[in-house]
């Protein structure tokens, strides 16, 4: 047990953050600390091939595939330092993190050298269809059809929040391919281009103004016969498969974007007197104690070898970062008193804090609600009995 | 002792439950939130068809000669379909201008609906004489108010929107349902209320009890929305109104409500029977009542998955307006502070 | 709606509170303040009959039954007199609160002669026995069994929980009389004397070291057989009947006890700093509010005349001041600091704050726990569906 | 950078977790509790058989040279079982006395069982040169001590149980498996430590890092033990564990008790590994091993039922020690504050 780098990490980790500083000073200081996904688009995939042009972009990637194979600790430190340097999120994350790593891991040669190359050079946006509108968190009851049309298939449905998908270049799609089949079974996982006249993206509405999910209806959508990952009919496993991406590295990143909201907090604390009330105090330290738990947990994550038995510290780590964030944005609120509720200007735009707020309402529910994760953590961790299904 | 509503409360209970639910429509609510905060056909029809603009004013000075719990009913029937009025505004500002020896005449013409008041408190505003000057912040339909009565801890005025050295500025605010404005009164003269003591705590009492009220209301529209979509919404093949969990945190919802509710009617009698515990419900009241508020809203966020968080749900209009109340007029802290310094007899 | 009482009322308050404090300061000085359920059950069998003597027994109770027929308001008025003369809680408080208005409702005209009049005069102490080893909190699980044997029921089986069992004189026993018989169906509701040598009582030792509640085994137990309330197999319904009067005018007498668990935590706090602490002077405030919101709710509860829907005030009742108390347990060893983690002398016996904060663990669970007080409004109040029974 | 246990770490968990499943029975543990509090066979063969005593002190001063992560293993492990040891004054007046230039004789009969060591701290203890005098209340397993590092905020003396003027009064305490003393000074002479801040740091950042670990041991059994009566226990004709509501409250002990797992070993690391974080991490490991542990033994007792509050059942072991264990060295208001003042750079 080692919490320390060791000296050529920590080289490695001088080499990230002066190429960082060095871009976010220079030709990219345009983007520098933006916080919103979808603010300023194309701009950030002219940022994301440029982290590829110098090799920064998929580093855990194997070399062959665009990446540097390098280490945990070398993924670990480049997140951090990614963030701290007041980098915008990856708008290609679905890409790089979840359709990348499961190509790499389902996919066959020819996918691998079809999809892996756009992705690692930033030129092919991804976004995921899961949740549809009778199925938030309910991937069994999928009900988006997929037929066999000679050697296309053919996609008829409608999937919600799909985050990003107007900026998206591809989708992958969970879909039902065998008519009458229930549950998980006859789930086939497919890939298709979004610019196809079958497939109408609509933004949906957050209650904090912005509008980073959509509605993505699909009416004769089709796709080669090649481009679905795994067997027709086992999309259920390449799915969970790929749930289980969602708790790498990336982590760690994220982390650091909430590390910027809480000093935000602490510095607001500061410069209006809250730092002086005890009661905030008492929740400053409760946050920075949570995040630091965080990063620890992650670590934990990504230091286990173990994979016989189900993994604590990662089976807990959505709600865990989840309800952390929500009460951050309480949090916020109440540090900045009625100031946080009014903002400049006749748009309803909110600044960083307020709409912390707003937006982490959405954090324990999208991604698995908090309650679907209690399911998961009751079940895969402790051995209880599953919830019964009223269908099955 | 009998601490439940008599049968002419029951009856105004229904009727303005019935009023607000028939007119203050999720469409026409976002209307008002689309544009300056307040549907003004509302709000004259709440004036002169339901008579109730002035329902704890007493009768000589023109309303209805009812009391708080009265005003409690309205007030939560109001939340309950976080109405876009500036109702706050209008009751504390009737109230400091009937009991503080204010203009009958304005009076009169609040209570018909023709002039819409708003209040503004600020205990350190600078006044020599009755000239204002200095800036109030977060004034509750500020932007759309007629008149204003201005406070500080020991004097009132009444001061129209139009005074030379006024200058009132708009701002965009989370509740959308109750706006806010900035006032700037650079050697704004006022018309002193005679009895400002009187004025000042009818005014905040009757503030503490609205906003108490409409956050029961609230509180109680979140819950009854999330049971009705939690009957309806199937997921894993079941209504999730099926699932002990969601269950639980209903009933858990229904247990604060439950207590909000006493805690309303509780401050409104006290205050009305003019008990020696009428600070301590007050206080108790707004804070138990906002936040209880606030987490019924942010469980019926939780509750209805995706779509709680969009913009088109009606959940954000609860969650906002529950977030609003809880600042509004002194934070929880503040208020349990001033609890514990009754229960300790000190004031730390 | 009203709160105040009429002048007659006040009068009436007069006289019970100036009876009461001449009794505490007088004859009965000697149990003045007694808070513990199982301290001096003899003398205070004694202070239950000079109450009889006095009138003050059962006031809510029908003149002809040895009550005053007093109203709403008095006994109201006379609950929290009781409770502020620092007088002891009722050692009979299951025989004149449960087993009387049982029988005043449900029962014949014989049983009201046989048992009533010793319930009134303090002279027959009473004890229930609904939960079993098996049936913590699930009625419809009952195994004790009752079969008529002649002109007698024999009963044979356990419960638990018999609270003041060792104390007692007659119990109410929840029996399956049908054999076969499942769920609610088949129950019988028995009365008998404990002093027989088929019924032995052993006490439970508890956390704090007391020992209020019994086990108590029945083995060939005999009772006549018109000692059962209700028809045989009708005891469901009797028994449902009886947890509502638990919400009665009693939980105004309970709340008082409360108010001077609160006063001792206020006073400790004066006493040792900590009510100059910002983070106890919150909790202090949330649990004078607790405690008075119970008040208020409790007189909503008995203000309410309409029985056409669930009371919500009455429902959510329970679970209310089991988990205020709870708290309050924690608040007052958190005022307490590790002093209220000490005991002067050698036995395990604690005072009163550190009493309710091991006692308190209790009060969730017994009378039904939190989850399942969560199940009734969730099923009763809100019309969710109900659990699925695993064998019903 | 590897944040999991090496092989002999994950060797010396298991052999602790055996040992103490296997030596500290609930059966032994109670007899403790009906004695003076500590089962001394058990501290013996600890001591002796296990070879881990010393585990975090220097070979050079007797020790196993291990670091604060083995000595936070075993507390684990005794904490998973309640175990009545004087392990937390013996871990405090050790480390003080290895690092602080302490008689490594004393030590070396510590090591070995010998001899009974027990911690008291009291900042303004009145000390005129080594000469002590004074009240220390609350001073674990300090009844059965035969030997005390008794420390201020700058000194530190090895005080023998029998010194001259020092009366030693055991008191009645709610967790019996560590009950407390009150030690009373009257010109008592202490045995001075030659580096009293090194050994004041190193006792404290070792009793809270056995506190946490402890802790942490216990919050798991209670889960571990929960679960295991759930899918026992027949109620309404399901395993109480297949009701969502338990399910779910199960989870969330799960999610604190993982928390609480990172916290412990970050904290034992950051020390170990002479950290710029290591006094963050101890407060926050201290506070939320703590809170964790008596969150996971109140629902060890509620979901146990009726059960679960009997003196029969072990939960109130747990539970006592949870509360104990919040209150020893620092509640955890005073720890967060302390983080609060290294966040805001203050200390209020």
């Amino acid at each position: 047990m080692k919490l320390g780098f060791t000296p050529a990490e920590e080289d490695f980790r001088k080499e990230a953050a002066d190429w960082l500083a060095g871009q976010m000073a220079g030709e990219f200081a345009d983007i520098k600390g933006i916080t919103k996904l979808t603010e300023r688009p194309e701009r950030r995939k002219e940022w994301e091939q440029q982290l590829a042009a110098h090799g920064w972009s998929c580093i855990g990637w194997p070399k062959e595939w665009g990446g540097r194979d390098a280490s945990l600790a070398e993924q670990v430190i480049f997140a951090e330092e990614y963030a701290r340097a007041g980098v915008p999120g990856r708008i290609n994350h679905i890409g790089v993190e979840l359709a990348g790593p499961t190509i790499l891991t389902f996919g066959t040669d020819e996918q691998k050298a079809k999809f892996l190359p756009g992705i690692a050079a930033g030129t092919t946006i991804w976004c995921q269809g899961f949740s549809e509108p009778n199925a938030g968190s309910d991937l069994a009851s999928v009900r988006t059809k997929a037929r066999l049309d000679g050697d296309e298939w053919v996609v008829d449905g409608q999937k919600i929040w799909t985050s990003l998908a107007h900026v998206s270049d591809w989708i992958f799609v969970v879909t039902r391919s065998e008519e009458g089949s229930k549950g998980p079974k006859g789930l086939t996982f497919v890939m298709m281009d979004l610019a196809q006249p079958g497939i109408e993206v609509r933004g949906i509405k957050q209650i904090n103004g912005d509008a980073e999910f959509n509605e993505t209806f699909f009416d004769g959508a089709r796709t080669a016969a090649d481009n679905i990952i795994g067997a027709p009919g086992g999309g259920w496993k390449v799915a969970m498969g790929l749930l289980a991406f969602e708790r790498g590295v990336s982590t760690l990143g994220q982390q650091m974007g909430f590390r910027n909201e809480l000093d935000e907090i602490v510095a607001a604390a500061k410069a209006n007197g809250a730092a002086r009330d005890p009661l905030i105090r008492q929740r400053i330290a409760k946050a920075e104690i949570g995040l630091r738990l965080m990063r620890y947990g992650a670590m934990r994550m990504l230091s286990n070898t173990d994979h016989s038995r189900p993994d604590g510290a990662a089976l807990t780590y959505k709600i865990q970062w989840a309800s952390w964030r929500r009460a951050l944005g309480e949090l916020a609120m109440d540090v900045l008193g009625q100031t946080g509720e009014v903002t400049d200007g006749p748009a309803y735009e909110w600044g960083i804090l307020p709409n912390l707020f707003l937006y982490s309402r959405a954090d324990t529910i999208y991604g698995g609600t908090n309650q679907i994760q209690r399911n998961l953590i009751a079940e895969r961790a402790l051995g209880l009995p599953r919830e019964p299904r009223g269908d099955l | 002792m009998h601490f439940a509503f008599t049968d002419e409360q029951a009856m105004i209970a229904e009727t303005v439950r019935g009023f607000f639910a028939e007119h203050a429509t999720s469409a026409r609510t976002r209307k008002a939130m689309a544009g300056d905060g307040v549907d003004r056909a509302l709000w004259a029809s709440f004036c002169t068809e339901l008579g109730l603009s002035g329902v704890a004013i007493l009768e000589d000075a023109g309303g209805a000669g009812l009391g708080l719990v009265e005003l409690a009913i309205v007030a939560e029937a109001a939340g309950a379909q976080v109405a876009a009025l500036p109702l706050l505004g209008h009751v504390m500002a009737s109230q400091a201008l009937a009991v503080g020896g204010g203009d009958r005449q304005v009076l009169g013409e609040l209570i018909a609906g023709d002039t819409i008041a708003a209040y503004a408190h600020r205990a350190d505003l600078s006044a020599s004489g009755d000239t204002l000057n200095g800036t109030i912040e977060f004034v509750a339909h500020g932007g759309i108010a007629d008149c204003f009565v201005v406070t500080t801890n020991d004097a009132a005025w009444l001061v129209a929107a139009d005074a030379p050295g006024l200058t009132v500025t708009p701002l965009t605010t989370m509740d959308q349902t109750r706006p806010y404005a900035r006032l700037t009164l650079n050697g704004v003269a006022g018309e002193r209320l005679s009895d400002p003591a009187a004025a000042i705590s009818a005014a905040h009492n009757a503030g503490f009890v609205v906003l108490a009220a409409e956050a029961l209301g609230g509180a109680q529209a979140c819950l009854d929305r999330t049971v009705g979509y939690s009957l309806e919404r199937v997921q894993f093949g079941r209504p999730i109104g099926s699932f002990q969990a969601y269950k639980h945190r209903l009933a858990d919802m229904m247990v604060e409500i439950e207590q909000a509710r006493s805690a309303v009617y509780w401050a409104a009698c006290a205050i009305d029977e003019s008990s020696d515990e009428a600070a301590l419900a007050v206080h108790a009241a707004k804070s138990f009542a906002a936040d209880t508020f606030f987490r019924c809203a942010g469980d019926m966020i939780q509750l209805h998955g995706g779509i709680g968080f969009t913009w088109e749900h009606d959940a954000h209009l609860f969650f906002k307006r529950a977030r609003a109340i809880q600042t509004l007029l002194g934070e929880g802290a503040w208020h349990r502070e001033q609890i514990a310094a009754m229960v300790f007899g000190d004031a730390a």
